[in-house]
């Protein structure tokens, strides 16, 4: 195990189990700082879980995860999460800069309340995703791409070195594409660290610097010059050789 | 899948085995006769005039209010083994009314006593002439009918102990006449601007009618009647004019309500207390001086009686 | 049949003809319909008290079982119109109905001993002595006669419209997609609930058939994978808690719809405990056997992965495995023992190295999990 | 009959007023949390309590019967997370289980102290539940610091209740301690519920938790004018319900409140602004939302939407069956699209939006999304 001080996140032997199927099994994983990692798979690989086993959501039957060498423990600011869009209630009485300045709740005591400054930090965030007009606009009005830019943004304000993203990229439109992969170029050249649920395996190489491959177990994990290879992605993908042969040449999408 | 259907075959095998062992022999016909009574109040009378010749099997103990009794599986084997089913009637026992009138067309001696009253006598419920206020037992006069009425219905059923229920029904009987008199008598006692029951149901109808009382209550009888705001500061300011120093709570009903009556009453300068806690629709606990009715009649009386005449004197 | 036996009947005939539309109700999320029902009708009673004056005419019934479809329609009504969420529509209801109920009772008959359990609601100790006699004859218990009619209805609607019902409740717009009707299909199932509610009411009184709707279909849905076995598994529950129930009710001469309810509810605490998949007992027994297999299996690969690299003799020395793999001592020397007793692992020396099978079980300890 | 000069009336406004702001408030947040029944559920689960208190202490006094009742409606609320978090089971069914066992239950000690030659059981079970009209001063000054109580904790506790609603998850993610949050809640809420039950009944209180949120929301989509117009609603509510009932002879308060609190649901459902019934009729020109969007249209438009430069890249069968569930007769619908112009086959095998088809897929999101506003 190599001990490095410069790696934002170790994972060693993460484990979870929910029916008497592993849904991760002994993952080990390093993420240097300032990387930009997709992690891909089929459906049922257990990317979600991952992340969401790193940050201590969900319960895990073995396995340590570090942060900058130490042992992760929630609540201090060093991991911002943005979750999958479709698992919140957009229907919720609540506007924009709302949302976004829930992101600050972390640093303010129990009792206080979020004052000018958490929301001059909520609008500076939106202005990242260039979402600042739409400040006062219920959520529930808000289309699937708006709605995904400020779930990015609220993860901004909380200024953690680390972000975990679920999906981003499902369902948005173009425009929102573009402007998340911006925000997450940035982070990166910030010296951030960036790990993202990625489904769309045709953008891997054009968004992302490394790329863990998962299916239930680590397969192959690193720079994605060399390890988004064919073989890799069968290994990871299974059978479905067709679509892994022209997915390799780049025709058609997963 | 074969794990599931183990478990429950396991299940009704448990089942079917305790329910045998459930099954209850029909009574035999020598030996007493088996009498099952409703109320308390039905029961007193069923075991005073039956004496030790009959086995009575009370359904609703001391306390249980009629409008609010819930049977339990014993009474089911109790009501299907009895010979003679005595209760109130007038749908006083709600729902178990029907019941025991339907178990009468079938062979099974029933015997409402408040329908012995002669119709005439009996008050109608406001605005229906087919319902009558089933509340009869507070007139003790019209009770002696109800008396009569059973102690002749059980020398029918019952022909070899005849003379014991005619010497016991007519003890009864005349009891009730002494205990008529004495509450008339206690009433008297009370100066005219006084006679005012107020309590929180409106069950005491008959005895106002009976003792020349005006009577009043916040809620109706049904127990789903929720009184209005209107309905408390009325009654608050007819008490205050009458200047009447007590009204009364009953055991079956929280105290709240009329506690509610006496601070509205208090706000308007009247001064009244709670009287005391009337007996309704139930007897009181064994052993006590309200064991029995007589018991009850004589102990409402004299709460009425002491708390309306009380403070002046 | 003695009474009590007569009781038993009825109850296990109203408990199954209320457990299948209960199942629909549990896995549409509409489960507490069955609850706001008991209390809407009672507007329904009193309108055709004041109509008939009689407080035992049949009249009120039909007015009940009217007013419980009314009260499923406005419900429905809400919901569709996607202001307002289900469980709000619900609660949003029931109240003013009832309200409305107590209005008219206190207005107009709050002398009289009118309210839904005094009117309405039968009572299972009551049913053997309300017997239906067709030209003298004494053909039993009416109750056993309507619930047993209400349950045949129940059974062969089902069938019937199985298909449908089974679409309906899965996915509503794949359904209108593919030419079904929704929306009939849906009001049929509420109108089938309400009528078994109100026909159940009379037989047994209200609370209990909340619980013999949602309980047994509850406990069906721990133990059943599919519609078919889950409908069925509702039905032998329900048989099940309703004599089990009556069965305690006559030995500690308790009401017997209570102990019904508490009997059905302590089935589903049971399969919540100990069904075989999901239930609790299960989950732990496999998390704890889990546990030490995979320790076992993460043992394998973690010796797999290093056994010819450099590092072999530090990562597969036996002492120092616990370091490596953040375990306790005592834990790691029990899985090392596990293993070695699985003949999965061998010593050479200080080190632990897999043998052969080893080697299998850890390379496809993640791919083989298809077994 | 001067009007608030009257004792009664005074109390009985006050008190139901004091009870609708703090219902209103803590309603609003049991509403967004699915949690509107609660209220029905625990007067019912509330009843082995009572039974359970009397059976011990043999007496009615009101405050062990209130505290029994509390005990049993707070057990049961912890049944319902239990089951809903360890298995599948749903959270109303579990809610309307732990309802019907808990009272089933009550019925069978009932039916127990019945037997007991006790008189004090008289009317046992209709001991918790008081009705509007008979407030008493001593309940109003309870519900005054109750209620006060609840609001002030609402309040310094605002951001945690707001994400425990809005997505508890990342609150956990952010450290907050939910589950406890979560509890605590709960328990203002069963305090609540039982002061309500005691002090106005079973369905006053079942209403007050849902109408006054109800109605709220449709008036705002803001939470905190959300919360302030349902305790205002409320108190309205409570007060009007009063003095209707105080002006009629034989209206019972309670129902008359709960008639209140409808017709503010009804009017704000049909006339709220921008999201009423009554402007939707005239947008659309019909009650029902957008037309039932078309699944498999909508697929082909999400497909189309990850090649944004290359409008007509089709997608084969494959993919769109693996995408709506399995069943879906998908040529007679494509076939049905194409003879409406939304789809088109733009290789062997693979289909892909009209740029008409695209339209009406984003003008159906947009129906989706300003309805649901």
């Amino acid at each position: 195990m190599i001990d490095d001080r410069s790696a934002a996140l170790e994972v060693e032997d993460l484990t979870v189990a929910y029916s008497d199927q592993p849904v991760l099994w002994d993952i080990d994983l390093v993420v240097p700082a300032g990387d930009k990692m997709a992690i891909v798979g089929p459906n049922g690989a257990g990317k979600s879980t991952l992340i969401k086993a790193a940050m201590g959501l969900v319960p895990s039957v073995a396995g340590e995860v570090r942060v900058f060498g130490r042992p992760f423990a929630k609540g201090n600011g060093e991991i911002a999460y943005v979750p999958q869009r479709s698992s919140l209630e957009w229907d919720f009485p609540t506007d924009v800069l709302d949302v976004v300045t829930m992101g600050t709740y972390g640093s303010l005591g129990w009792f206080s309340r979020p004052g000018a400054a958490e929301r001059d930090r909520a609008r500076a965030a939106l202005e990242e995703v260039t979402m600042e007009a739409f400040e006062r606009r219920p959520i529930a009005q808000l289309s699937g791409g708006q709605q995904q830019r400020v779930l990015l943004a609220r993860a901004l304000v909380q200024e953690a070195p680390i972000l975990m993203l679920d999906e981003p990229f499902q369902g948005v439109d173009a425009p929102t594409e573009q402007a998340i992969a911006a925000v997450l170029d940035r982070l990166s050249d910030e010296g951030k660290t960036v790990i993202v649920v990625h489904h769309d395996l045709q953008t891997v190489p054009e968004y992302f610097d490394s790329v863990l491959l998962l299916n239930v177990r680590a397969i192959e994990s690193g720079p994605v010059a060399d390890v988004f290879t064919e073989d890799n992605l069968r290994l990871t993908f299974g059978g479905r050789v067709g679509v892994l042969a022209q997915l390799a040449a780049g025709e058609i999408d997963s | 899948m074969k794990m599931n259907r183990r478990i429950l075959v396991v299940f009704t095998l448990v089942v079917v085995a305790t329910a045998c062992g459930g099954g209850q022999p029909t009574g035999d016909t020598a030996g007493p006769l088996r009498v099952v009574a409703t109320t308390t109040i039905v029961g007193d009378l069923v075991r005073s005039i039956g004496g030790d010749t009959i086995e009575l099997k009370t359904l609703m103990g001391a306390g249980v209010d009629p409008h609010l009794y819930k049977p339990s599986a014993g009474n089911v084997r109790a009501m299907a083994s009895a010979e003679v089913l005595v209760y109130n009637g007038l749908h006083l026992e709600g729902k178990m009314t029907d019941v025991l009138a339907e178990m009468g067309t079938r062979g099974v001696e029933t015997l409402a006593v408040a329908e012995c009253v002669p119709a005439d006598s009996l008050l109608p419920v406001a605005g229906y002439d087919t319902l009558h206020d089933p509340h009869v037992w507070f007139d003790v006069g019209l009770w002696q009918h109800a008396a009569a009425c059973l102690r002749d219905a059980l020398i029918r059923i019952d022909p070899d102990h005849a003379d014991g229920y005619q010497l016991r029904g007519d003890a009864v009987i005349a009891e009730f006449a002494d205990l008529d008199g004495w509450v008339r008598e206690r009433v008297a006692t009370l100066p005219d601007e006084r006679r005012v029951l107020v309590t929180a149901h409106d069950a005491f109808s008959y005895f106002g009618r009976a003792y020349d009382m005006e009577v009043r209550g916040l809620l109706g009888v049904s127990t789903a009647a929720e009184a209005g705001t209107a309905d408390v500061q009325a009654l608050a300011a007819f008490i205050a004019d009458r200047g009447l120093p007590a009204v009364f709570v009953e055991s079956s009903v929280p105290p709240r309500f009329v506690e509610a009556l006496t601070e509205a009453v208090l706000a308007r300068g009247g001064d009244v207390t709670i009287g005391g806690s009337l007996y309704s629709d139930a007897l009181g606990s064994p052993g006590g001086p309200a064991e029995t009715y007589v018991g009850t009649v004589r102990a409402n009386v004299e709460t009425i009686v002491g708390a309306l005449s009380g403070s002046d004197q | 049949m003695s009474p009590e036996l007569e009781i038993l009947a009825i109850a296990i005939v109203t408990a199954v003809a209320a457990a299948l539309p209960g199942t629909y109700l549990v896995l549409r999320r509409t489960a507490m319909v069955s609850d706001a029902i008991s209390h809407a009708i009672l507007p329904g009673i009193v309108v055709a008290f004041f109509l008939t004056q009689d407080l035992n005419s049949p009249l009120l019934m039909v007015a009940a079982a009217a007013t419980g479809v009314l009260t499923v329609v406005l419900i429905e009504a809400l919901i569709r119109s996607r202001l307002v969420p289900e469980d709000a529509s619900i609660g949003i209801v029931f109240p003013a109905l009832f309200s409305i109920g107590v209005i008219l009772i206190s207005r107009g008959a709050s002398d009289v001993h009118l309210d839904t359990d005094a009117v309405l609601l039968g009572e299972l100790a009551f049913a053997p002595f309300h017997r239906l006699t067709v030209a003298g004859v004494d053909l039993g218990p009416a109750a056993l006669w309507s619930m047993g009619a209400i349950l045949a209805v129940n059974a062969v609607l089902i069938l019937l419209a199985w298909k449908e019902l089974k679409l309906a409740t899965v996915d509503a717009s794949l359904a209108a997609l593919l030419g079904f009707q929704p929306l009939v299909v849906h009001y049929g199932l509420m109108t089938m609930v309400s009528v078994t509610a109100v026909g159940a009411f009379d037989a047994v009184g209200s609370i209990l058939v909340v619980a013999l709707m949602i309980a047994p279909p509850a406990t069906a849905y721990l133990l059943a994978e599919r519609l078919g076995p889950m409908i069925g598994f509702a039905v032998a529950t329900a048989a099940a808690g309703a004599a089990l129930g009556w069965a305690v009710a006559l030995a500690l001469d308790v009401s017997i719809a209570g102990a019904i309810a508490t009997a059905s509810g302590l089935l589903f605490a049971v399969a919540f405990l100990a069904a075989p998949q999901r239930g609790l007992l299960a989950q732990a027994r496999r998390r704890s056997g889990q546990r030490l297999d995979f320790a076992v299996r993460m043992l394998l690969v973690h010796l797999l992965h290093h056994e010819d690299t450099p590092e072999a003799a530090e990562e597969c020395r036996e002492a120092g495995l616990f370091r490596h793999l953040g375990w306790r001592e005592a834990w790691t020397r029990r899985v090392v023992g596990k293993a070695e007793q699985r003949e999965l692992v061998a010593r050479a020396g200080e080190l632990v190295l897999p043998t052969e099978a080893g080697r299998h079980l850890a390379n496809n300890a993640v791919i083989g999990f298809g077994d | 009959m001067e009007l608030f000069g009257d004792y009664t009336l005074r109390v009985v406004a006050l008190g139901s007023g004091v009870l609708g702001a703090a219902a209103g408030a803590l309603g609003s947040f049991a509403y967004l949390r699915r949690q509107s029944l609660v209220g029905d559920a625990l007067s019912h689960a509330a009843l082995p309590g009572i039974a359970l208190v009397f059976l011990l202490t043999g007496s009615k006094a009101p405050l062990p019967i209130m505290l029994g009742a509390a005990c049993a409606g707070w057990i049961s609320t912890l049944a319902v997370r239990l089951v809903v978090r360890r298995s599948r089971v749903p959270y109303d069914s579990a809610l309307g289980m732990a309802l019907a066992v808990f009272f089933g239950f009550g019925l069978v000690l009932l039916t127990a102290i019945q037997k007991r030659p006790d008189a004090a059981q008289a009317g046992l079970e209709s001991f918790l539940f008081g009705q509007a009209a008979s407030l008493l001063r001593e309940d109003v000054v309870v519900m005054s610091i109750l209620g006060a109580g609840c609001l002030i904790v609402l309040g310094a506790l605002w951001k945690e209740f707001k994400l425990l609603s809005f997505d508890s998850e990342f609150g956990d993610s952010l450290g907050r301690p939910m589950r406890r949050v979560d509890g605590l809640f709960t328990l203002l809420l069963v305090v609540a519920v039982v002061i309500g039950l005691r002090t106005v009944g079973v369905v006053l209180m079942s209403a007050m938790v849902v109408a006054p949120a109800a109605a709220a929301r449709q008036l705002t989509n803001r939470l905190a004018p959300m919360v302030v117009i349902a305790a205002v609603i409320g108190v309205i509510s409570g007060v009007s319900g009063a003095v209707l009932s105080s002006l009629i002879p034989r209206l019972p308060t309670g129902p008359t409140i709960v008639l209140v609190l409808s017709a503010f649901v009804v009017l704000s459902l049909v006339f709220a602004p921008g999201r009423g019934l009554f402007w939707r009729w005239i947008r659309l020109g019909r009650l029902q939302p957008a037309a039932a969007l078309n699944p498999v249209l909508m697929h082909l438009y999400a497909l189309s939407q990850q090649h944004p430069e290359e409008p007509d890249h089709g997608h084969g069968l494959a993919v769109l069956r693996t995408m709506s569930p399995a069943g879906a007769d998908l040529e007679q619908v494509l076939g049905d699209l194409q003879s409406r112009g939304l789809a088109h086959v733009v290789g062997e095998g693979l289909w892909a939006p009209t740029p008409i088809g695209r339209r009406e897929a984003e003008r159906s999101l947009d129906h989706e999304a300003e309805v649901r506003s």
